[in-house]
């Protein structure tokens, strides 16, 4: 074959897969929530990354370690604080910010472990079948019925105070089975899909099966999943710092909530009450957004509406 | 008077990349006690105008031109309670996936002593239940499987609970919306026959929309041919089949194996229907005729008469 | 059927069993024991191990294990170390409570979750499905103990329609002349807003299950017959539609109810609750074994049978489904 | 099918008619009639256990406290021990080495008379049962001997200081109701648990008020005992009540919550220390008064002295002088809190001593690094870059080495968790802040209690601890318990594993001294002592904030530890 | 046309049966058997188009997928060339499937929706590592082509969803030929597409057999279309092959009682007059007395009950090449009402 044809093939092939993630794109952003979700993430995005200015300008801005010298008690917004000052006289606002960082970091990075897992589990589950699926899924279904925050909470206080990665790692264990519940009825109903049996008499191995059949198809599903694993690795974490058995070490939006809790100030510090309450809120909201935009993406049933019955 | 009269009929669909056209510029007219095929492709309108007559079109459909007139009453111009009462009443209809028509949830009994008791509030539960045996026999669904659900029934029993149910109210019009597709060559036939039967009986109009024009030859008195969201030829069966003129008619007829006559090579339709959005200049079937001139892409063809009764859509023929 | 329940039961069993075991690992692996953590200078030595003997920690884990085991076939799970009650005691006094204010809420929230789901659905697109959907995402994605705290703040403390925490106020339990009708209004009267809160908070998922499980269902074919049929919508809605489409909504429940009794145990704790949830924050705070590993165990056991009910109620609700 | 979707919705109705309706209904105001003349008391937990021999938690002891009454008690102004259930000072026969005490005429709350038998069998059971926190103030009892009714003889075996402060301030039970439990327990294969798991649902004793009704997890209401026998009599220039019909203790499970409370009126006390921040808000109320009292407190940093780098007692003196106790006050208890130098609280004005090595008293933070840095440049330390320049100005230091010339390895500075206490989790951020400065490596990490206490004082697993007693008794007894060489084995006391010949031997001296001065003497000596070694840098000792309403109840007696005591409940007046 | 080519048998099913369990019902106990193939024996020549005709149910899905190996026989033996492949694996599986690929009945299903077409096409050459990737493009292209799709580089890069039903089919058409397989199975290629679609699709399957040698077994349940593209026609009725025969033969002269019955079923297509009806089908089923009967007694408006119900049915050559299962066919009635 000539190269011409050749690159022209190479160029169609680029064209073909940048118009799907450009009508991807198009669906996701005609949607409000997707849009809304977007820019909220945006906006949350850009307080993680400016978390880490704060610090830079005066030590006093230190989220943890900070302490504003002028400032002994909690104090409202002023022009040097613009959100107050905590019960020692920390900053608010830089501790919000680094609550974002802290927030992505927990929320992504749980959301992530737990759906890679649950895929990889769900995957094998549902196209091992027999004595594997049984197995994993009643491991899933035990896992399931335990209360994730109680549990983390149980380990934090047994095991002494968790680090973050620790919460991280706990959160993406215990949130797993319901990634691989549906990943497993995905698996199952690609299986009996007759593409792949055409694999099959192509002559494709299990393996090629799993990866270049199977994985594509649940992938998005997953994707879309981990939008929701993300809210709820969020919230576990908050909750978690709530009750006062986060990571000491980090300032994360739960543990201002906490601490405006048990320092007694919920009362009269809403500047100090409000904030990462409305943060944690906004960013779970955006997310689920996000997957609820996705899932319109994902969903050709939800996209044919518009289009002629 | 004619029992259905389609006048110039436009149905468009508003999506996102604009408005579809899926039926434009149909005309028809049905006597009481006749059946008219419709055949054509799938996403040729015909299923479109079986739902317009019913009043039923999706939220993102409606019709742009022309008038639906039915037993003197025109459809196309009511309300949605006068509507309401219209189905079913003078006009039901025969579904297409007889499996996802009927409540999953809900005895088949009472599905069909529903659709009397909406109509006629003073029929009390047993009189519809008496109604709803007497409907069981004529189709001849066994009266024990009465309290049944859905599910319980095959392909076939289904499709003649739709067909009692479709005559509960002894409607005057019938649309069959390709009512055997999922169905085995054998059920299949016996459904037809049934119908063919009813419609006999009970002097029912039928339209039986199908893209099987072997069912349809079978069954109506009169066939219309549909090519993208346009009537191309009409006229009796006979006519149309065995003389048929508008070059898509014929081709139907040639891409279609049958067991009577000489075994003739058959002769695929090149190519694939237009797209609907947007205007189309001149005759939609041009990229596929093998008779197209240069005038067929520019110029809308013009009706034309060629026989009795018999009407076609073409400029060559 | 019933070899089908009494299969699931068997299953329930054997997690039960599993999760028994891993408490019981987990707490013997975990550093620190009840005695240890009692840092009272007036504790000898002697004292402490005196008392672990007596608690019997001291014995091999093999032992401690059968002993376990027995305590929690016979369903007492031993004593408690902190209240130094039978576990089973402590519990059913907790237990109430929370089957008052969880019970309440997740039937309240499903109620109106899925009633005004299904409205939603039927006017998709339309202000009425923008307005619930929108309430439905936000008040959904709200962080549950701040919502708590600021129900708290406005409607207890600013306003001083509620009070603040407790479940019942003292006045009038000591008050011989309240009758049974004056403790339950005051018990409801403190559940206003723990209710309120755990309701905002889980309604909105039901909603969205509901609205979208319901606008499948309007996509059925059946939904066209009966339209066909000339119903009229309000029954189309509600005879053909929203029975079939409340269905998946079952499970739903079934399967998040793990997660609501996350927030459950949460706004027990926001709003001092006598409830499993707090007794449970609480007893893993104090290292009380027994009663941590039994009100765990109690949240294991209502989940696990509440989903085989679900399961259950779905084969007897759908014809379809038999197993 | 329909049915059952139909059914759903109509009890869903229902069940929503019916909790609207008594919503509504409830929505009335409660009877306000049954609750006057009661003080209500608000609290964060209810007592644990109303079986005094299990519950040591400070809530059940609010509670049991109005209950059992000792032989001896704590008096107001000074906190010297007076007669309660004694009718007078106990008589001390030096040869024999018995006491011997008259007991007051009083009554339980049952009716029955209160008798020697009763402190005898109290005796016996805490000894016969070891139980947990008082078997060691009856170990060198030899016997307790009713002499007559009101007559009882306390045999000792040796002189022990701690016979008088805290043997005799023993709550006592009545025989009568424990006897029997006492059988039982005994037969049992555990006895002490099975004392412990026994029910007390309604406890028998002799103080001022008793228990009336629990409602768990809401109240505590607990009514004026009739046969109190300190009803109508003055002791210590106090006449005693109870004035008020009863105590509800209210449980509150936050403290915003209570302090809400407390302003609504819906409590007249909230006893508990209230925390700094809701002081601007109380100030402001007239019907609130607050009372700021000292408290017999030791909030500390331990050292691990059986291992480097805090073997060496220089490096702790550095670390002692970097430490600036009095930011710690003013930023994490926000003023509220006094400054310790020595490990016994200044508030225990008898052994407190004054005069110990003050560590970084009255410097500045540059003053206080120039200071350390002599100190460890001597004792040998030395830095990649060194605190203090050439030019004597203070810098950023970098990697001390030791002085053996390895570098420091990172040290852990334990603290408890925030949710436990903020105050001690924040001041090891900034001790590991300050202590970085001089090149150290220091990380603070909070960490569960149970798991603290387990590797600090199970394991001796640690570098640098923080933890802290709320209620340290009066008694200097604990100064042998912290530092004596023969606690320093696991889950011994001595934590820091201090070890000094001539401590060991004053430490047990005093302990076994009966003469009060002479005790103090040497008790002094030994706060000298141990802030020289400096095992533990004492950092801070909290006051107690209390808040009360002055609309209802006058006559708050202050103390030591607060207005929350026996003599102030036998002493308010409704107004 | 199968006269002109040599008539050698390519493969052949030998008392081949499948049964399948049905899963464990709670009210009604465990699961029972249920047969879909019962001791089947067929055998296809080579370069001829088989014709396997039946209602749904019938077990011709099943006897496809047993011949790819989708599914193991439970009895019998099926030999390609004489090879016995009944229970190959690995590699000589992998080799057995370069020459016996299968075409699946619904092309919405059958193509992998995230996967381009080029891909699709180009995976049998992958996972039996023919040429390079850059041999693959041009037999993709090539093999595109002869299915159908001019010019094929407008249609490598799209995805399924894409195309329409004609379209889909082909390009499951082309992957199934792209390795040039000896045997084709094209399982009811049309059923799920349009009927103007079908023609493209026999012209297609036809020229496969033509140009490329293959042999094609084309499963259907339209006589018509069985009558228009194929050479021999098998009948199977409930997992029993019941007649079996040239395509011509077995349309105009049908012998057993059920493939008259099927010739009755077919619309007609406004040439009622011109084919013959033999009414051989009860209008309701009858009661089965034992299971040992003729397979069709139930449903058969001939069957003589003692004979019918009780003994299996023996083959009887009925013409040349031409053989039917049943008692009847010495005395059976002649076809009433032919024209």
């Amino acid at each position: 074959m000539q190269q011409a044809t050749i690159k022209d093939l190479k160029a169609k092939r680029r064209a073909l897969w940048r118009q799907r993630f450009m009508e991807n794109w198009r669906v996701f952003m005609h949607n409000p929530l997707g849009r809304i979700g977007i820019s909220l993430l945006i906006m949350f995005g850009l307080m993680a990354v400016c978390s880490y200015i704060p610090p830079m300008i005066d030590p006093m801005y230190h989220p943890m370690t900070g302490v504003d010298p002028k400032v002994v008690s909690s104090v409202g917004p002023s022009w040097q604080h613009w959100l107050g000052t905590d019960f020692m006289g920390r900053d608010i606002f830089s501790q919000l910010l680094a609550g974002a960082r802290v927030a992505f970091l927990v929320g992504v990075s749980a959301a992530f472990m737990s759906v890679v897992l649950g895929t990889a589990v769900g995957m094998t589950a549902g196209y091992m079948g027999r004595f594997t699926d049984t197995a994993l899924m009643r491991l899933a279904d035990m896992i399931m019925v335990l209360p994730t925050l109680l549990v983390v909470l149980m380990l934090a206080a047994l095991f002494g105070q968790l680090s973050i990665w620790m919460i991280v790692l706990m959160i993406a264990l215990f949130r797993w089975p319901g990634v691989s519940r549906i990943i497993r009825a995905q698996t199952l109903s690609l299986k009996q899909r007759p593409f792949i049996d055409a694999a099959r008499v192509s002559g494709a191995s299990h393996l090629r099966i799993i990866f270049r059949h199977i994985m594509p198809n649940v992938l998005p599903l997953a994707f879309l999943y981990m939008t929701f694993r993300v809210t709820s690795a969020i919230v576990i974490e908050a909750g978690l710092a709530f009750l006062g058995f986060g990571d000491p070490g980090t300032v994360s939006w739960g543990m201002m909530l906490q601490w405006v809790w048990k320092t007694g100030h919920m009362f009269q510090a809403p500047y100090w009450l409000l904030p990462p309450g409305i943060c944690i809120s906004l960013i779970t909201l955006s997310f689920y957004m996000l997957g609820r935009a996705m899932d319109e993406v994902l969903d050709p049933r939800l996209r044919d509406e518009t289009q002629a019955g | 008077m004619a029992l259905l009269t389609v006048e110039n009929l436009g149905i468009g669909y508003q999506t996102a990349k604009g408005l579809l056209k899926a039926v434009d510029g149909v005309n028809f007219t049905l006597e009481p006690g006749h059946s008219l095929g419709l055949v054509g492709e799938s996403g040729c309108g015909k299923t479109t105008i079986g739902m317009a007559l019913m009043g039923l079109l999706p939220p993102n459909g409606r019709i742009t031109e022309g008038r639906i007139i039915l037993d003197g009453l025109e459809i196309s111009a009511m309300s949605e309670d006068e509507l309401r009462k219209v189905r079913w009443n003078k006009v039901s209809m025969i579904f297409q996936a007889a499996m996802n028509a009927l409540n999953p949830v809900k005895r088949i009994s009472a599905q069909m002593a529903e659709a009397i008791q909406v109509h006629r509030p003073e029929v009390d539960d047993h009189q519809a239940m008496e109604r709803v045996e007497g409907l069981f026999n004529l189709v001849g669904l066994p009266l024990e499987r009465l309290y049944d659900f859905p599910h319980q029934y095959s392909g076939g029993m289904k499709q003649r609970a739709i067909i009692a149910m479709a005559l509960a109210l002894n409607p005057k019009l019938v649309i069959a919306d390709e009512p055997t597709t999922a169905l085995d060559v054998i059920v299949q036939d016996q459904i037809l026959k049934e119908t063919k039967e009813l419609q006999r009986q009970f002097n029912i109009g039928i339209i039986f929309i199908s893209h099987d024009i072997s069912i349809v030859a079978d069954v109506c008195h009169q066939i219309g041919v549909m090519y993208a969201g346009q009537l191309v030829e009409s006229g009796p069966a006979e006519e149309v089949f065995f003389n048929s003129q508008h070059p898509y008619t014929q081709a139907l007829v040639r891409s279609f194996p049958t067991l009577a006559g000489p075994k003739t090579k058959l002769a695929p339709i090149p190519g694939e229907p237009p797209n609907l959005t947007g205007t189309i200049p001149g005759c939609r079937f041009c990229d596929r005729c093998p008779k197209d001139t240069a005038s067929c892409k520019l110029d809308h063809p013009q009706w034309r008469q060629v026989g009795p009764g018999h009407h076609v859509l073409c400029d060559h023929c | 059927m019933r070899k089908y329940v009494l299969k699931r039961l068997a299953q329930v069993m054997v997690i039960l069993f599993c999760i028994l075991t891993i408490l019981f690992v987990l707490f013997r692996l975990a550093p620190g024991d009840p005695v240890t953590r009692m840092v009272d200078p007036e504790m000898t030595p002697e004292e402490s191990q005196h008392l672990i003997e007596q608690l019997g920690l001291d014995k091999p884990i093999w032992t401690q294990y059968l002993i376990y085991l027995k305590n929690c076939s016979t369903g007492q799970f031993g004593y408690s170390i902190h209240y130094g009650e039978p576990v089973a005691k402590v519990i059913w006094e907790k237990l109430p409570n929370t089957i008052l204010l969880f019970t309440t809420a997740v039937l309240l929230s499903a109620m109106v979750g899925i009633s005004w789901g299904k409205i939603a659905a039927w006017r998709k697109g339309k202000a009425t499905d923008l307005v619930l959907t929108i309430a439905a995402l936000v008040t959904h994605t709200l962080f549950l103990p701040w919502l708590a705290l600021l129900l708290v703040w406005i409607f207890a403390y600013q306003l001083d329609w509620f009070p603040i925490t407790g479940m019942v106020s003292d006045e009038v339990w000591l008050d011989p002349t309240a009758g049974f009708f004056t403790k339950a209004a005051d018990v409801l009267y403190h559940m206003v807003l723990p209710l309120t809160t755990l309701f905002l908070i889980h309604f909105g998922s039901y909603l969205l299950v509901m609205r979208s499980s319901m606008l499948d269902t309007l996509k059925e074919d059946y939904i066209v017959l009966a339209r066909a049929k000339g119903l009229k919508e309000r029954d189309i809605r509600n005879k053909h539609a929203a029975p079939n489409a409340w269905l998946p909504v079952v499970t739903s429940v079934g399967l998040s109810l793990a997660f609501s009794i996350n927030g459950g145990a949460l706004t027990e704790t926001v709003f001092s609750w006598p409830g499993i949830g707090r007794e449970l924050v609480f007893a893993v705070s104090q290292n009380d074994y027994p009663l941590a590993q039994a009100c765990f165990m109690l949240i294991s056991t209502v989940v696990l049978m509440s989903n085989v009910v679900v399961d259950v109620l779905y084969a007897y609700l759908d014809p379809r489904i038999r197993y | 099918m329909a049915r059952h979707y139909k059914f759903a919705c109509f009890t869903c109705k229902v069940v929503a008619a019916a909790l609207l309706a008594v919503v509504l209904f409830g929505l009335a105001p409660a009877s306000q009639a049954a609750s006057n003349g009661m003080l209500k008391v608000g609290v964060l937990e209810e007592p644990k256990s109303l079986n005094l021999w299990l519950a040591s938690d400070a809530w059940s002891n609010r509670v049991l406290s109005m209950i059992y009454q000792p032989l001896f008690v704590r008096e107001p102004k000074d906190s010297k021990l007076v007669p309660w259930l004694a009718a007078g000072e106990p008589v001390y026969d030096a040869g024999k080495m018995t006491y011997t005490l008259k007991l007051r005429p009083a009554k339980w709350s049952d009716g029955t008379d209160f008798t020697a038998e009763d402190v005898v069998f109290t005796g016996k059971i805490i000894k016969e049962f070891k139980i947990p926190r008082q078997s060691s103030k009856f170990s060198f009892i030899e016997d307790i001997v009713a002499v007559d009714k009101h007559t009882v003889r306390f045999e000792l075996k040796r002189p022990k200081a701690i016979f008088l402060t805290r043997t005799l301030t023993t709550p006592i039970v009545q025989k009568k109701q424990w006897e029997k439990v006492v059988a039982e327990a005994r037969k049992s294969e555990k006895p002490l648990s099975a004392l412990l798991r026994q029910a007390v649902d309604h406890p028998v004793g002799t103080g001022p008020f008793m228990l009336a009704q629990w409602k768990k997890g809401v109240f505590v209401y607990m009514k004026a005992n009739p046969y109190f026998f300190g009803k109508g009599q003055v002791i210590e220039g106090y006449k005693m009540g109870p004035y008020i019909k009863g105590i509800i203790f209210k449980v509150f499970g936050t403290a915003d919550a209570a302090v809400l409370a407390l302003r609504k009126g819906s409590i007249d006390f909230y006893w508990n220390s209230i925390q700094a921040g809701y002081l601007d808000q109380l100030k402001g109320d007239s019907d609130i008064k607050l009372f700021v009292s000292k408290k017999s407190g030791l909030y500390y940093l331990g050292f691990n002295l059986r291992k480097a780098p805090f073997d060496d007692m220089a490096l702790r003196q550095a670390v002692a002088t970097i430490i600036d106790k009095e930011f710690i006050i003013k930023r994490i208890l926000q003023g509220y809190g006094e400054v310790l130098y020595s490990v016994i609280p200044p508030g225990n004005t008898f052994y407190y001593n004054p005069d110990v090595p003050k560590y970084g008293y009255g410097m500045n933070h540059d003053q206080r690094i120039k200071k350390a840095y002599e100190i460890l440049k001597a004792a040998g330390y030395s830095w990649e870059v060194p605190p203090v320049n050439g030019q004597g100005q203070v810098q950023k230091a970098k990697d001390i080495r030791l002085p053996d010339g390895d570098p420091m390895k990172e040290f852990v500075i334990l603290t408890p968790p925030a949710d436990y206490d903020p105050h001690r989790a924040m001041s090891g951020q900034l001790i590991q802040e300050w202590l970085r400065a001089m090149g150290m490596p220091a990380v603070s990490r909070p960490m569960a209690f149970g798991a603290l206490i387990q590797k600090v004082k199970g394991q001796h697993d640690f570098d640098c601890f923080i933890l802290g007693y709320g209620k340290l008794s009066l008694d200097p007894g604990y100064l042998r318990s912290f530092f004596h060489s023969a606690m320093n084995k696991a889950n011994g006391w001595n934590m820091s594993g201090y070890e000094s010949a001539a401590y060991d031997a004053l430490a047990t001296e005093s302990n076994n001294a009966m003469d009060l001065n002479l005790r103090r003497k040497m008790i002094m000596e030994l706060q000298k002592i141990v802030m020289t070694a400096v095992p533990y840098i004492p950092l801070y000792n909290p006051t107690i904030i209390e808040g009360v309403r002055v609309d209802r109840f006058t006559g708050w007696v202050q103390m030591l530890d607060g207005i929350g005591n026996i003599w102030s409940f036998c002493d308010i007046k409704p107004k | 046309m199968s006269q002109s080519r040599e008539n050698k048998t390519i493969l052949q099913l030998e008392r081949v049966s499948r049964f399948y369990r049905t899963r464990g019902n709670v009210f009604r106990g465990g699961g029972r058997l249920v047969v879909a193939l019962n001791e089947i024996n067929l055998s296809l020549r080579a370069g001829e188009i088989f014709g396997l005709v039946g209602e749904s149910g019938s077990g011709k899905t099943t006897c496809g997928r047993l011949i790819v190996r989708l599914e193991e026989a439970d009895q019998g033996c099926i030999t390609l060339n004489g090879e016995d492949i009944t229970h190959l694996k690995g590699k000589k599986l992998r080799d057995y499937r370069r020459q016996v690929q299968m075409v699946f009945q619904d092309p919405y299903q059958s193509l992998n929706p995230q996967v381009t077409i080029a891909d699709s096409v180009a995976e049998p050459l992958i996972t039996n590592k023919v040429g390079s990737p850059l041999d693959h493009m041009e037999r993709v292209l090539k093999v595109l082509n002869t299915a159908g799709l001019s010019p094929a580089e407008d249609y490598v890069y799209r995805f399924p969803h894409q195309l329409s039903g004609g379209q889909r089919q082909r390009v499951a058409i082309a992957r199934a030929i792209i390795l040039e397989p000896s045997l084709l199975v094209a399982d009811e290629p049309t059923s799920m597409l349009d009927a103007s679609y079908s023609a493209q699709i026999f012209e297609i399957l036809q020229g496969v057999r033509d140009k490329m040698g293959a042999t094609i077994m084309f499963i259907t349940h339209s006589m018509a279309s069985a009558r228009y593209l194929c050479d021999r026609i098998g009948v199977i009725y409930r997992g029993h092959l019941v007649e079996q025969g040239p395509a011509e033969q077995v349309i105009n002269a049908p012998r057993h009682p059920y493939t008259k019955a099927l010739i009755d079923a077919t619309p007609k297509f406004g040439r009622a007059a011109e084919v013959p009806t033999y009414g051989t089908l009860l209008a309701a089923e009858r009661p089965a007395t034992t299971s040992a009967g003729c397979p069709f007694f139930r449903r058969c408006a001939l069957a003589e009950r003692l004979l019918c119900a009780g003994t299996y049915p023996p083959w009887h050559q009925v013409g040349p090449g031409q053989v039917a299962l049943c008692h009847l066919l010495e005395d059976a009635a002649p076809a009433v009402n032919s024209g």
